[in-house]
């Protein structure tokens, strides 16, 4: 019992970023925001992340670690593309909020 | 079961209440603040689990880099208490019931995967050294790759975020009409 | 000698004069054309003694070879055929040669000529044939090319209704063979004639199978031999030019059927019940065909229904079994008939294309030739003593009266019509004073030789044709010569008569008394009383009826062709329109309709796409989990 | 294989020489693949294609040769005078060349994957050729066509599918969808039924019967004429052929399936269909004044008899039907010249608007007039001894009164031909027409020299189908198909 991990089930991290996950999928839901449902996804990312890691601790393999570092970088690079699409709509139709993408309608 | 540590019940509400407001906070500014405090606290929590290296990455990376950036956007957009059109309490509770429904649902698919516990836990797999022998033995490939990636991603920001010079009149055009509409 | 050669000859014809005609002197085409059917009449002289011992078979070629089915070009010339060539291409060939003058002014000359080669050969192919096929072959030959004479002036709407009509008559008899020959397949394997009649012959097969095929074949001749109620179309077939009405619907192409029912004879000895509706069909078209005769005024129509007539007197021949009395009257009919035709046609052509009798009268002057000649063909006809029609007749008459009396009483009724319209037509026609007011008299011009010399040829035929088959009465020696040249041919031969010598001296009183009276009676009223017939609007009642030709067209038309025309009107705009596609594009019109309603849900709301993606994954996992 | 190859070569030519292309030399692209085939003989071919059990198998067989025959004698009659020549001349004929490849793979596929694809790759072509070049509603005309077709085509493929799941697994591991594995399965009544349907239907479409109709009428007239000869001559020709080949000998279970228990099974109701469209096809065409349309029911009429005589399933049935089935590809492609000759010179192709053209024309009069006695069957004229087969065929097998409705045929066909010939050819003169021109003449004499020929020689044709007809019926007779 010499670190904390080691006194915590894998379940309790299981729970929690399940539980993440949910309240970041509220907010996509939920939000209207674009900048908002992206800070949602990226809360999203990172439950996975947490589960990841937790999982790879346990198992005692780095895999699931690097692969958190590969979601990391992928996050970034979509956090950066994202963000730069949402100036552009920005500045086309000043709002950020989603629903004006409507051009799926039949 | 055992009662938890402290740490993790404390750094585990932390993270869940930040979450929330994330999520629920009106104002985009506060949830970029919320959603750093969660970021940390969960880096808090790679610390816990012994990986060090993850711990400093998503510090820099998440807290530093990326909600940085999303409080500049905010700031230049000037979206600070952007009026958001709310949503009926009918959207929330739909949004509401089919997010709770995915957590039960997850819930209940670990529930009924039985105790099938790893209790193996490795205190050395998370170290940067560990981490850089695998990361550029086994997966060196996908690394170089991501250095692609990246170089993509930028070339395609800067693209997206220029303004082009013979743009000038359709985005006018397109200006007028999002204030028209 | 390769029977070929006699189809080749007319086909050779039908082909120059078909291809290069138009650029060839009329002359040219007209001496190509007689003479091609002028070589096959004396090449089948020729054959005569030959035949005389046996059939003359030909190598036979595949047709079709399916399964055991093998059917075969076959020609065959037996006694039958020899006669059948022998009037088809003598008579052929003197038509052709009236024609040459007849037609002379036409711009078709070569196209008519062309056509009557190919008749000439079909008809050949008709009659030479060595098996049903063959005949079939020849059947419907015949038939393409009356339609297509018939509609010659096709510029002329009615004319090319007409040989529509007739061909679509035809075309209903022909049903009836067909199917007549899917039975015979059916039954006996084959369509030879020897090898269908030695299996009839033995009579292994149910009484109603003979019954049946006989009953079907005869519906073939009913349609080719207009006989009722396929009669309808020989009338209206007058529309075509005179030689063409000589040729084949006189002398030729309308004994097919008579043909046909002679070759199978086998057949018809078996099924008496079909011998019977044959007697019964042949007795109701003679006297139909003779009363409809009374009252008729185009001068070509006269002699039409006297065709359709005279055909059921053939018919009723057959039907007592006389098969070679019907041959005989066939024969001695092709060439008064064709005498008759063609003189009708001299005067046509001398009246410039008047054919009505009653714009006629006195021609005996102008027409010296065509006077002569026409009378004998009557005479001939009517039944005048000695002359051709009057022997054939008397063969006929003396079988029905052995057959039943009453049949006779009827047939010697009818002959006395025959008696009664000819002598009508001919007096108006040659006697009396002449009625046409737009043609003068002395225009009226006597033919060319080209055309005399046929009707002079005709007349001495129909003269001396009752030598072909004399009754024992006249002469021991030399009697029943028809009889029994074709008596080999039949396996049970033609029906016995035995009549005491003064009951056939009765008959005969009795026929020259019919011919009689109906001779006195037509001179008093038309050449000593100097009547004409009446226009249409004065007849009535039973004059009307009979002038109506009992309204048979106007029944025919509201009883076929008007419910088959409304039926096919129907089917197009009811069924068809408002029907199938109607509904086909109804089912399009829900899709349509369906897809517009499904549309709306594709709102193009991103955020309810995403509830509805998160509670479809959810559901999708909990299915996974407790189902 | 280079019956497939030539054409899709002849076709990139012909549409890479865009306005170049002249008559001529379109008519000489077109006639190279009969000609090489002539030749050389037609190389049969058996590769793998997408995997080792979904094969490239072209063998042309009896029947095969024929349609071959028939795809490659009138490709370029059509090609010779089906086309207005003018500014899209070449799509139309790279598109027809097109057509003749994929109709070549049809006719000659043994494997059920290759005859399906084949199948398909035929509706492109004549899709765009209606899509493109009808008149009137052409786009939804097209469509209803394609989709009527493109339906059928879909349950043929389930029933293929369904009987390649059942082919005994060969020694590589695999199933297969060669012809000769298909047929071997053996399939209960009720299943047979069920794969029979779905194999009917797609043939039923294309040929069309008679529920199945509605697309034909509409197309046919719409459908420029050298799209109207290809859907008639030809594509009609695959229903026909697939109806025997890919539905009766497959499936010859499913006819046994009682519909009506004790009464009426399956067979008895495509009979019943070949029949109602024979009797529905000559009471429209003897009221029809659009001469165009006029022979497109005509056509639904003698398709509907050759159906019935292919499933009488005696000898003398199916192959007279055979042979019908190139006398009526001949005389349809002949009737539809006729009417576009008329059409190309007059603007408008309404029989009572027309007349006594013989006169101005006695050689298209005469043309014509053969090609409609072939369409009567005239005896001597090619078809006769088709309809003579045919109807003995229906009239001996079965019910007679059938075969007596059916021989009706023979007097209405007179009917309306003979009306469709006497309104535009006789009668007095309503317009005269220009003289042909020489491609013009050319094909119809090619035409009416095939209608008189097969009429006196039809031996030859059915010499090329019949052991394959027989070995068919034996194969059909040996899985319990032999019927009554």
């Amino acid at each position: 019992m010499n670190t904390v991990f080691q006194q915590v089930d894998i379940s309790h991290y299981i729970y929690l970023s399940t539980v993440l996950f949910s309240i970041g999928l509220f907010g996509v839901l939920f939000r209207r925001n674009a900048i908002v449902l992206l800070m949602c996804i990226e809360l999203m990312l990172n439950s996975v992340n947490l589960l990841l890691t937790a999982l790879s601790t346990y198992m005692g393999d780095a895999g699931g670690q690097l692969f958190v570092f590969f979601i990391m970088v992928v996050a970034a690079a979509e956090a950066a593309v994202g963000l730069a699409i949402l100036v552009m709509v920005y500045r086309n139709t000043r709002n950020t909020t989603v629903n004006f993408l409507s051009n799926l309608k039949g | 079961m055992s009662a938890l540590p402290i740490p993790f019940l404390v750094l585990s509400f932390i993270t869940i209440l930040c979450a929330l407001y994330v999520v629920t906070s009106k104002n985009p500014v506060h949830s970029v603040l919320a959603l750093i405090v969660a970021f940390f606290s969960i880096s808090a929590h790679y610390v816990l689990l012994n990986a060090q290296f993850l711990a400093i990455v998503n510090l820099m990376v998440y807290a530093g880099a990326i909600m940085v950036l999303f409080l500049f956007v905010l700031m230049l957009l000037n979206l600070g208490k952007a009026a958001e059109p709310i949503k009926s309490n009918a959207w929330a509770l739909a949004s509401a019931i089919s997010a709770g429904s995915l957590l039960l649902i997850l819930t209940a698919a670990f529930q009924k995967s039985g105790e099938q516990v790893y209790r193996n836990p490795s205190e050395t797999v998370g170290l940067v050294k560990n981490l850089g022998k695998v990361l550029f033995g086994e997966y060196l490939i996908p690394f170089e790759l991501t250095g692609a990636l990246f170089i993509g991603a930028m070339v395609g920001a800067v693209l997206l975020g220029k303004r082009d010079s013979g743009d000038h009149e359709s985005s006018a055009l397109a200006e007028e009409k999002g204030a028209s509409s | 000698m390769n029977l070929y050669i006699l189809l080749a000859l007319p086909l050779l014809g039908f082909t120059i004069n078909g291809l290069f005609g138009k650029q060839l002197p009329k002359f040219v085409v007209g001496a190509l054309a007689s003479s091609l059917v002028f070589i096959p009449f004396v090449l089948a002289l020729t054959l005569w003694s030959e035949v005389k011992e046996a059939a003359i078979v030909s190598q036979p070629f595949t047709f079709l070879q399916v399964g055991d089915l093998n059917i075969e070009f076959k020609l065959m010339l037996d006694r039958l055929s020899l006669i059948m060539t022998l009037i088809i291409t003598g008579i052929g060939t003197l038509i052709h040669l009236y024609s040459m003058a007849y037609m002379a002014d036409d711009a078709g000359y070569y196209k008519f000529f062309s056509y009557l080669n190919l008749f000439i050969f079909n008809m050949l192919i008709l009659v030479l044939g060595a098996n049903f096929m063959m005949l079939f072959f020849g059947w419907e030959g015949v038939g393409l090319c009356s339609y297509l004479l018939i509609g010659f002036w096709y510029h002329n709407p009615d004319f090319g209704y007409a040989a529509r009509k007739a061909f679509v008559m035809n075309r209903i008899g022909d049903l009836g063979l067909l199917l007549g020959l899917f039975m015979i397949i059916q039954h006996f394997g084959s369509l030879d004639y020897q090898v269908v009649f030695s299996e009839i012959a033995k009579v292994s097969h149910p009484q109603w199978v003979y019954t049946s095929i006989a009953v079907l074949l005869f519906v073939g001749a009913m349609g080719k031999s207009a006989q009722i109620p396929l009669y309808t179309w020989l009338p209206d077939a007058m529309a075509g030019p005179t030689p063409v009405s000589a040729l084949i619907h006189a002398a030729t192409m309308v004994t097919a059927g008579v043909y046909l029912v002679v070759r199978s004879e086998v057949l018809y000895t078996l099924a008496p019940m079909a011998r019977d509706l044959i007697l019964y069909v042949g007795l109701a078209t003679s006297l139909l065909a003779a009363f409809i005769g009374l009252k008729q005024n185009d001068i070509k129509k006269v002699l039409a229904y006297s065709t359709v007539s005279q055909l059921g007197l053939m018919f009723i021949a057959l039907g007592c079994g006389a098969y070679s009395a019907a041959m005989f009257h066939l024969a001695t009919h092709a060439f008064f008939k064709a005498l008759l035709f063609l003189g009708s046609g001299s005067v046509i052509h001398g009246m410039h294309h008047e054919q009505d009798i009653r714009k006629m009268g006195g021609l005996r002057k102008a027409m010296p030739l065509t006077y002569v000649t026409f009378l004998i063909g009557t005479l001939a006809i009517s039944g005048f003593p000695f002359l051709s029609g009057f022997f054939s007749k008397d063969e006929i008459l003396l079988h029905t009266f052995h057959h039943s009396p009453w049949v006779y009483g009827l047939s010697v009724f009818s002959a006395g019509l025959t008696g009664i319209y000819m002598f009508r037509m001919f007096f108006l026609t040659f006697h009396g004073t002449y009625r046409n007011d737009h043609y003068a008299f002395e225009k009226v011009h006597e033919s060319p030789i080209l055309m005399t010399l046929p009707l002079m040829v005709l007349a001495a035929l129909s003269l001396s044709g009752g030598l072909l088959n004399l009754p024992h009465y006249l002469t021991h020696s030399h009697s029943e010569a028809l009889a029994h040249w074709l008596e080999p041919l039949f396996v049970f031969g033609d029906a016995a008569v035995h009549v005491e010598p003064s009951t056939e001296w009765a008959l005969l009183g009795v026929a020259v008394s019919v011919f009689v009276i109906a001779f006195v009676w037509m001179r008093q009223k038309y050449v000593v009383q100097g009547r004409v017939a009446e226009n249409d609007d004065q007849m009535s009642g039973s004059a009307k009826l009979l002038a109506h030709k009992f309204y048979v067209d106007e029944l025919y038309d509201s009883l076929f062709a008007k419910p088959l025309q409304a039926l096919g009107t129907w089917t197009y705009r009811v069924l068809d329109r408002k029907g199938f596609v109607a509904f086909t594009d109804l089912m399009g019109k829900v899709t349509h309709w369906k897809g517009q309603t499904l549309a709306r849900i594709q709102s193009g709301n991103i955020e309810l796409y995403l509830i509805i993606m998160v509670l479809a994954a959810a559901l999708m996992l909990g299915i996974e989990l407790f189902a | 294989m280079e019956l497939i190859l030539i054409p899709l070569l002849s076709a990139a030519l012909a549409y890479g020489a865009g306005q170049q292309l002249n008559r001529s030399l379109a008519f000489a692209l077109s006639l190279v693949p009969g000609l090489v085939a002539l030749a050389l003989g037609v190389h049969s071919i058996d590769v793998p294609w997408f995997s080792d059990d979904i094969r490239l198998a072209l063998n042309p067989s009896g029947w095969s040769n024929l349609m071959l025959l028939l795809t490659n004698f009138l490709v370029p009659v059509i090609v010779l005078a089906g086309w207005r020549e003018g500014e899209k001349f070449s799509l139309q004929v790279a598109l027809t060349l097109f057509m003749q490849a994929a109709l070549n793979g049809v006719f000659m596929a043994q494997d059920g994957l290759t005859f399906y694809i084949f199948w398909e790759l035929a509706l492109i072509p004549i899709y765009f050729l209606a899509l493109l070049f009808s008149e009137g509603d052409r786009f939804a005309v097209t469509l209803k066509f394609f989709l009527y077709t493109f339906l059928g085509s879909l349950t043929m493929l389930a029933s293929l599918m369904y009987l390649y799941s059942l082919t005994s697994v060969g020694d590589d591991g695999h199933h297969s969808f060669a012809y000769s594995a298909l047929q071997a399965v053996e399939l209960s009544t009720t299943e047979g039924f069920w794969v029979g349907l779905g194999l009917f239907l797609a043939f039923a479409v294309k040929i069309p019967l008679m529920p199945f109709h509605a697309w034909q009428s509409d197309t046919y007239t719409q459908a420029p004429a050298g799209a109207t000869m290809l859907l008639s001559g030809i594509m009609l020709k695959m229903g026909l052929y697939g109806l025997f080949v890919w539905f009766v000998a497959l499936a010859p279970e499913s006819l046994h399936y009682m519909l009506v228990e004790d009464l009426f099974d399956f067979r008895d109701l495509i009979m019943v269909m070949g029949l109602a469209g024979l009797l529905y096809g000559a009471f429209i065409a003897m009221r029809q004044s659009d001469a165009k349309r006029l022979i497109a029911f005509s056509s639904l009429s003698h398709v509907g008899l050759i159906a019935m005589a292919m499933l009488t399933m005696k000898s003398d049935g199916v192959n007279g039907a055979v042979l019908q089935m190139w006398v009526h590809g001949v005389n349809a492609v002949g009737l539809f010249l006729v009417v576009d000759l008329i059409e190309r010179r007059l603007g408008h192709r309404d029989l009572e608007q027309m007349g006594g053209f013989a006169k101005s024309s006695p050689f298209f009069a005469a043309t014509a007039l053969i090609i409609v006695l072939g369409t009567v069957a005239v005896p001597l004229t090619n078809g006769f001894p088709g309809e003579f087969l045919m109807l003995k065929a229906v009239f001996n097998t079965g019910t007679g009164y059938c075969g007596v409705l059916a021989a009706l045929t023979i007097i209405f066909c007179a009917v309306y031909m003979l009306r469709f010939f006497q309104l535009a050819f006789m009668g007095p003169e309503k317009g005269s027409l220009s003289s042909l021109e020489w491609n013009e003449k050319l094909a119809l004499l090619i035409i009416g020299a095939a209608v008189l020929y097969t009429g006196v020689q039809p031996q030859i044709i059915l010499d090329m189908v019949q052991s394959n007809t027989d070995s068919w019926l034996n194969a059909i007779a040996e899985s319990g198909g032999i019927l009554s």
